[in-house]
């Protein structure tokens, strides 16, 4: 028997169909770039897809548990750092560095996720990115490894000797492989007995403690889990700038991320992917055609909130969905 | 470290607490009657300062601009509502989140193209311009102590309006239970928006305040925006008592800190590792202090009830 | 428009692509930070490349120049991605500008190994003049060092015996430090570290005049700078200690300062009152051209541009031959408005460095204006550490 | 007689000076519905939840099934085998019925830190979600949204939501306030069906729904229990009638 699911968003359909296309398009991306002569592109879009990691980790505690974290850059922040220190250390060993980082990572969201799901709401916002500037201003004091100006890495990680991520196209993919890896498991964790705690405390916290749940416990799970994936992102991030600095954890990039969930709608997975598209692209579209591009993209922004209710994912739902 | 040295100290915290209530309080009040989560209070802030700078070129009057300044933080903030903050009350938090960060956007490039990028300035009031001789060599200006009693008038003058009068009683009543107030026939869309341009007035005031001692630039309104949400977080949002216990508590606790901080290290680190951990530990400071409010009291230190 | 068209294109995955012709003109890529408080010093850099480029009709070393400008916006990913972009889709052939180190460090890089001419007219980090060193990276500034050394080397000649030290608490400030204890052998009696963008520094004035030293030393660039030097003139401090600066009192914060800054000390290595025949042109034609007062980082940015005019023009346009370009570049066979200016072997200048302080012009602008030259024909420390010849 | 499922000892709510629970002890056996009646403002609703764990008491012990609860929380009171309905409709809305019946069967059925599987294939909590949802007559409705159901609906989905999770103990907080007549007698007849396979302590205003249903009454007035016994007991005492059903108007 196929009940229907527990999730808000669209159709099966569109669910499948609009991530589909786009991680066909993403997987086009080198091949295009490299005919039209503009290797650019690939690596402006590699950090896309590295920011869209980031932006599905935190879609899946914002959009279906309702837990807004403002300091999910902390966790780009620290796997980069795990990445970049191990470097400077001589560890090149993706292998090791990268099961580093997403520990690191995990562990600093499972601490902090402890004290911070005490408080709800704005509270809870707020005492995340009490945490993220903390992770920030302790960064920027390591002067064994830059401070402030950050650690230049003299390479990229290494596998088992091999070198798979020196080249950027093969870069590319390894990190279109990780974005593809990490919205499945997404997708499979919020259709999941898991995914439905999760979701069903969002919707009413007071049910699901009263047929037996501990939402605090759930909550935390999930919270690690986001951080986890945030972890593998900075890791990427590190390796595809071969540089990590502090800036990585400032408050305005959690704003950023949270910015890139909202405007690709909420809730959908697929919608996170596809605001970090739109933001990073307009962005880079609009500065280079001229310098005061925030004059045009603020503007953008306010008319999306009040036209496309839920997003950019709800606007192609609505007129490419099959529902 | 001299006993003279704290008191300055303590003042300096004042002063920049002072001058974070009067932000925090627009931003509570916004946040707690209307449950709108406002991001571009911080470029409010920043208006403020840049419409003194022009009404200063104008009048070559400090006061004279403080009153401009005012009148047209109000018009613009009553603008903006009308624009943009009107149609977002009835939405979800995090839609309010991306269009009021459009705001901020638009409004950090707007005064860079109008006003540019150089910082600018204009001067303290003559009438304030004197020091009070604190320490030898050392004096305290007398524009600062003003701002502290400016603030501190600002605060009771709230605090008067929130509690003695109806406007006030319609807030309060709004800050705990929204539903009620409209229940009640009141116009709550004026309501709103006497508090939304209020809220304005009251940050444009701090940014007129603040631009003889700070330098008015593009984005100058940022850092003050998550000072500002630390403080009515702390003090427990919707709630003025508390956004003003709150703001004095970081204005301290921040000021001290920087002071301070260092120094108790230097008594059990060596200096080179006191300088490297000193600063550090001072600049989280505040953020150290709100994760441990909220671990104790995850609603803040003044709940609103009902909330 | 038509780049928007293109980048929209590309980004679309459907890019047709404008490969580049060799019959295109020059192309150099600016990086410079446009964004945020510190936007101002971007913008004089620019002003100051653009004004030279606008003085030779176009055109740079014979040749048609075209510039594109990125705004790194105080992010190095933000830089790196960008810069990839001036690279790989603008093809040009020089990069220029960099404001800070941090974004410095981030596209030095990609830059230097994709073999493109760097050229700093700014960020002077350490690393890049020593140890890695590059014949592809060129600075028309300094090293951050001497900046400071300046101070040191002038409070140790005047026979100070008490500093005070206040920089941001970050690598800058604390090179800053370094910089400035290489030279002064008298007591500091303490060195202070405030957060990178602190806007009231009440709390360290305070402790300034707690500690009654006979000079105080900071390093505050942008913002932070114009809140110190307002602060410490209203509480009165500039009548007891000796205010000694670096990158803190220039023209990018006289305007908002004015009068307050007025008699401060600074260090540079150019003011606009030095006294060539090349400074004095660029001077009046930066003021008739924008009506501001141009700062060292103007002047670094006109350097740069007429460092890549030698160049160019010493290989008569024909940039296929780097070793011939970098040999010419090394020559800085230009007129610079600093007066004295060769390249030592880490491609950083020997040059001169002056005491310098706030003054106000007879026409009511604020400038800087040379007190004393501290520094002839200086060269930075870690050059020796280059291995390059 | 076995010991009573639930036993109160000296309960005592205050809010502030109000007081809500007031030293109050009683008892519920195993296998009865046990009604809880009071005028508006008892403490009938406070008291549901300081038995649920919802609100923690000032002072006294709750034990159920032989053991004191008192210091658990709620989710681990549910475990125990201790459901409850809510006066205020407590259901996920975006969850459609089957789901907001089959997640509370997913509670009592193994661990929930399962990650990869889809929950929605789970024939054994499909199963159970669709049984308890036909006992409340419900059965046609599984695949609607639950915030789209009627409001009797809704109340009824709280019975089915409590009754997969199979307790020993079921607390109604006024299952049929605001239902119509139809529904009430529906959900009565639904009661009646569980007689015996469970405890009930049902709180309700519907002296018809509690006077057919109830095995045991306890009149709650200011916090006390004031009057305890069979229906015909209660019906008969002057005290009840003066302080409570006399004011009512009812039967």
């Amino acid at each position: 028997m196929s009940a229907p699911t527990a999730e808000p968003a669209g159709s099966t359909g569109v669910r499948w169909s609009v991530p589909l296309v786009l991680l066909v398009l993403l997987a086009a991306v080198p091949a295009v770039a490299n005919a039209a002569d503009m290797g650019f592109v690939t690596s402006l879009a590699t950090r896309i897809m590295i920011y869209a990691i980031a932006a599905v980790s935190l879609d899946l505690i914002l959009g279906y548990g309702a837990m807004v974290s403002f300091g999910h850059a902390a966790f780009v922040g620290i796997g980069a750092y795990a990445v970049g220190i191990a470097s400077a250390h001589d560890q090149w060993n993706a292998a090791v560095t990268f099961p580093v980082a997403i520990v690191a990572a995990g562990a600093f969201a499972l601490l902090t996720g402890a004290i911070s799901l005490r408080t709800r709401g704005v509270y809870f916002i707020m005492i995340t990115l009490a945490f993220g500037q903390m992770a920030y201003f302790t960064a920027s004091s390591l002067s064994d490894y830059g401070g402030d100006d950050g650690l230049t890495m003299w390479g990229r990680s290494e596998l088992f000797g091999t070198t798979p991520f020196e080249d950027d196209t093969a870069f590319y993919y390894v990190v279109l492989g990780c974005l593809a890896g990490c919205f499945l498991f997404a997708r499979a964790v919020v259709g999941s007995r898991f995914g439905r705690v999760i979701a069903g405390v969002r919707e009413n916290r007071l049910r699901m403690q009263a047929v037996g749940f501990n939402p605090y416990v759930y909550q935390l799970v999930a919270y690690a889990i986001a951080g986890m994936m945030a972890g593998l992102a900075g890791a990427l991030l590190a390796n595809h700038a071969e540089f990590v600095s502090p800036s990585y954890m400032a408050w305005q990039r959690s704003g950023e991320l949270i910015i890139m969930v909202v405007l690709g709608g909420m809730g959908t997975l697929h919608g996170a992917i596809l605001g970090a598209i739109a933001y990073l692209t307009l962005e880079e579209v609009l500065s280079h055609w001229t310098e005061h591009w925030r004059v045009i993209f603020g503007p953008l922004l306010i008319l999306v909130v009040l036209y496309a209710r839920g997003g950019l994912g709800r606007l192609i739902g609505r007129s490419g969905g099959d529902g | 470290m001299t006993a003279t040295l704290v008191a300055v100290q303590v003042l300096n915290g004042l002063q920049l607490g002072v001058l974070l209530f009067l932000v925090a309080a627009g931003l509570t009040l916004v946040f707690g009657v209307m449950d709108f989560i406002n991001l571009a209070h911080g470029v409010q802030y920043m208006l403020g300062a840049y419409l003194a700078v022009s009404f200063y070129g104008l009048t070559g009057n400090f006061f004279a601009a403080l009153v401009l300044a005012l009148l047209a933080a109000l018009a613009f903030g009553l603008l903006l509502e009308f624009l943009v903050f009107r149609h977002l009350y009835d939405r979800d938090h995090l839609d309010q989140v991306l269009a009021t960060f459009g705001v901020i956007l638009f409004l950090n490039e707007g005064v860079r193209i109008v006003w540019g990028a150089a910082p600018l300035s204009y001067p303290i009031p003559a009438l304030l311009g004197g020091t009070i001789p604190l320490m030898e060599g050392f004096g305290y200006p007398i524009y600062r102590v003003a701002m502290i009693l400016a603030g501190l008038a600002t605060a009771v003058l709230l605090w008067v309006v929130v509690t003695r009068t109806r406007v006030g009683m319609l807030v309060r009543a709004g800050a705990t239970n929204p539903r009620m107030v409209s229940a009640l026939g009141v116009n709550i869309r004026r309501l709103f928006m006497i508090v939304f341009g209020f809220g304005a007035m009251l940050a444009g005031f701090a940014g007129v305040m603040a631009g003889p001692i700070l330098s008015v630039e593009p984005g100058m309104g940022d850092g003050v925006l998550i000072l500002a949400f630390v403080v009515i977080v702390i003090g427990g949002i919707g709630s003025i008592r508390g956004a003003f216990v709150a703001a004095l508590l970081i204005g301290l606790v921040d000021t001290l800190g920087r002071s301070f901080m260092t120094d108790i290290f230097k008594a059990f680190l060596a200096p080179a590792a006191a300088n490297q951990v000193g600063p550090a530990i001072a600049s989280m400071l505040i953020y150290l202090l709100m994760a441990g409010v909220l671990f104790f009291r995850p609603s803040g230190l003044f709940p609103a009830a009902g909330r | 428009m038509r780049k928007v068209l293109t980048a929209a294109l590309v980004a679309a995955g459907v890019g047709m692509g404008f490969a580049a012709n060799a019959a295109e003109p020059m192309k150099i890529g600016m990086m410079l930070t446009l964004s945020g408080p510190p936007a101002v010093l971007g913008k004089h850099i620019r002003d100051g490349f653009q004004l030279f480029v606008d003085q030779q009709g176009g055109k740079l070393g014979g040749r048609d120049v075209e510039i594109v400008v990125a705004d790194d916006e105080l992010k190095p990913d933000v830089a790196l991605t960008k810069v990839k972009g001036l690279l790989e889709r603008d093809k040009v052939d020089f990069v220029a500008g960099v404001v800070f180190s941090n974004i410095l460090q981030a596209i030095y890089r990609p830059v230097t190994e994709s073999e493109t001419f760097l050229i700093g007219a700014n960020a002077g980090t350490s690393t890049f003049a020593g140890k890695g060193c590059s014949p592809y990276f060129f600075s028309t500034s300094w090293q951050n060092d001497q900046i400071h050394e300046v101070m040191g080397k002038y409070a140790q000649d005047k026979g100070f015996k008490s500093a005070f030290l206040l920089t941001p608490n970050y690598q800058a400030g604390k090179d800053s430090v370094a910089g400035f204890k290489r030279h002064f052998k008298g007591e500091v009696v303490d060195e202070v570290y405030t957060k990178l963008g602190n806007l009231d520094f009440s709390a360290e004035l305070a402790k300034i005049a707690a500690a009654k030293p006979e000079v105080v030393f900071t390093f505050m660039p942008g913002g932070m700078g114009v809140n110190l030097v307002k602060q410490f003139k209203q509480a009165g401090l500039d009548k007891s200690v000796t205010f000694l600066s670096a990158f803190t009192v220039d023209e990018t914060t006289l305007p908002a300062t004015k009068d307050d800054a007025v008699g401060l000390f600074s260090s540079s290595q150019w003011t606009p009152d030095l006294d060539n025949a090349a400074n004095k042109a660029f001077v009046e034609a930066f003021e008739a051209k924008y009506g501001y007062v141009p700062s060292l980082y103007a002047s670094q940015g006109f350097d740069a541009a007429q460092l890549i005019d030698s160049a160019v023009r010493a290989v008569k346009g024909d940039l296929s031959d780097k070793k011939a370009v970098g040999a010419a570049l090394k020559k800085a066979d230009f007129a610079s408005v600093r007066g004295d200016f060769k390249y030592n072997t880490n491609h950083f200048p020997i040059q001169d460095y002056y005491l310098v302080k706030a003054v106000k012009r007879a026409d009511g602008m604020y400038a800087t204006s040379v007190v004393e030259k501290v520094f002839d024909d200086y060269g930075d420390v870690y050059a020796s550490e280059c291995k390059m010849k | 007689m076995a010991e009573p499922i639930l036993v109160l000892e000296g309960l005592c709510k205050a809010y502030g000076a109000l007081t809500v629970t007031d030293n109050l002890s009683m008892a519920v056996q195993a296998g009865s519905i046990h009604a809880l009646i009071g005028p508006n403002g008892a403490g009938k609703t406070t008291l549901i939840g300081q038995v649920s764990g919802q609100i923690a008491p000032d002072a006294g012990r709750i034990r159920f099934a032989g053991r004191d609860v008192t210091d658990l929380p709620m989710h681990a009171r549910c475990r125990r085998g201790l459901a409850r309905s809510f006066q205020i409709t407590t259901i996920l809305p975006r969850f459609t019925a089957l789901e907001n019946v089959a997640v509370a069967a997913q509670a009592h059925d193994g661990h929930s830190f399962r990650f990869l599987r889809p929950a929605a294939a789970e024939a054994r909590l499909n199963d159970a979600a669709m049984q308890a949802l036909e006992t409340v007559g419900l059965g046609d409705r599984a695949a609607i949204r639950a915030g789209a159901l009627s409001h009797g609906e809704k109340r009824q989905l709280e019975i089915a939501i409590a009754l997969v999770m199979k307790p020993t103990l079921l607390l109604l907080d006024e299952p049929m306030a605001g239902t119509g007549h139809e529904e009430s007698e529906r959900l009565v007849a639904t009661l009646e069906a569980l007689r015996g396979s469970l405890t009930i302590l049902l709180v309700e205003h519907d002296m018809d729904a509690v006077f057919a249903l109830a095995d045991r009454i306890s009149v709650l007035v200011y916090g006390r229990v004031i009057a305890e016994g069979a229906p015909d007991e209660i019906r008969a005492d002057p005290e009840v009638r003066s302080a409570y059903l006399g004011e009512e108007g009812a039967p």
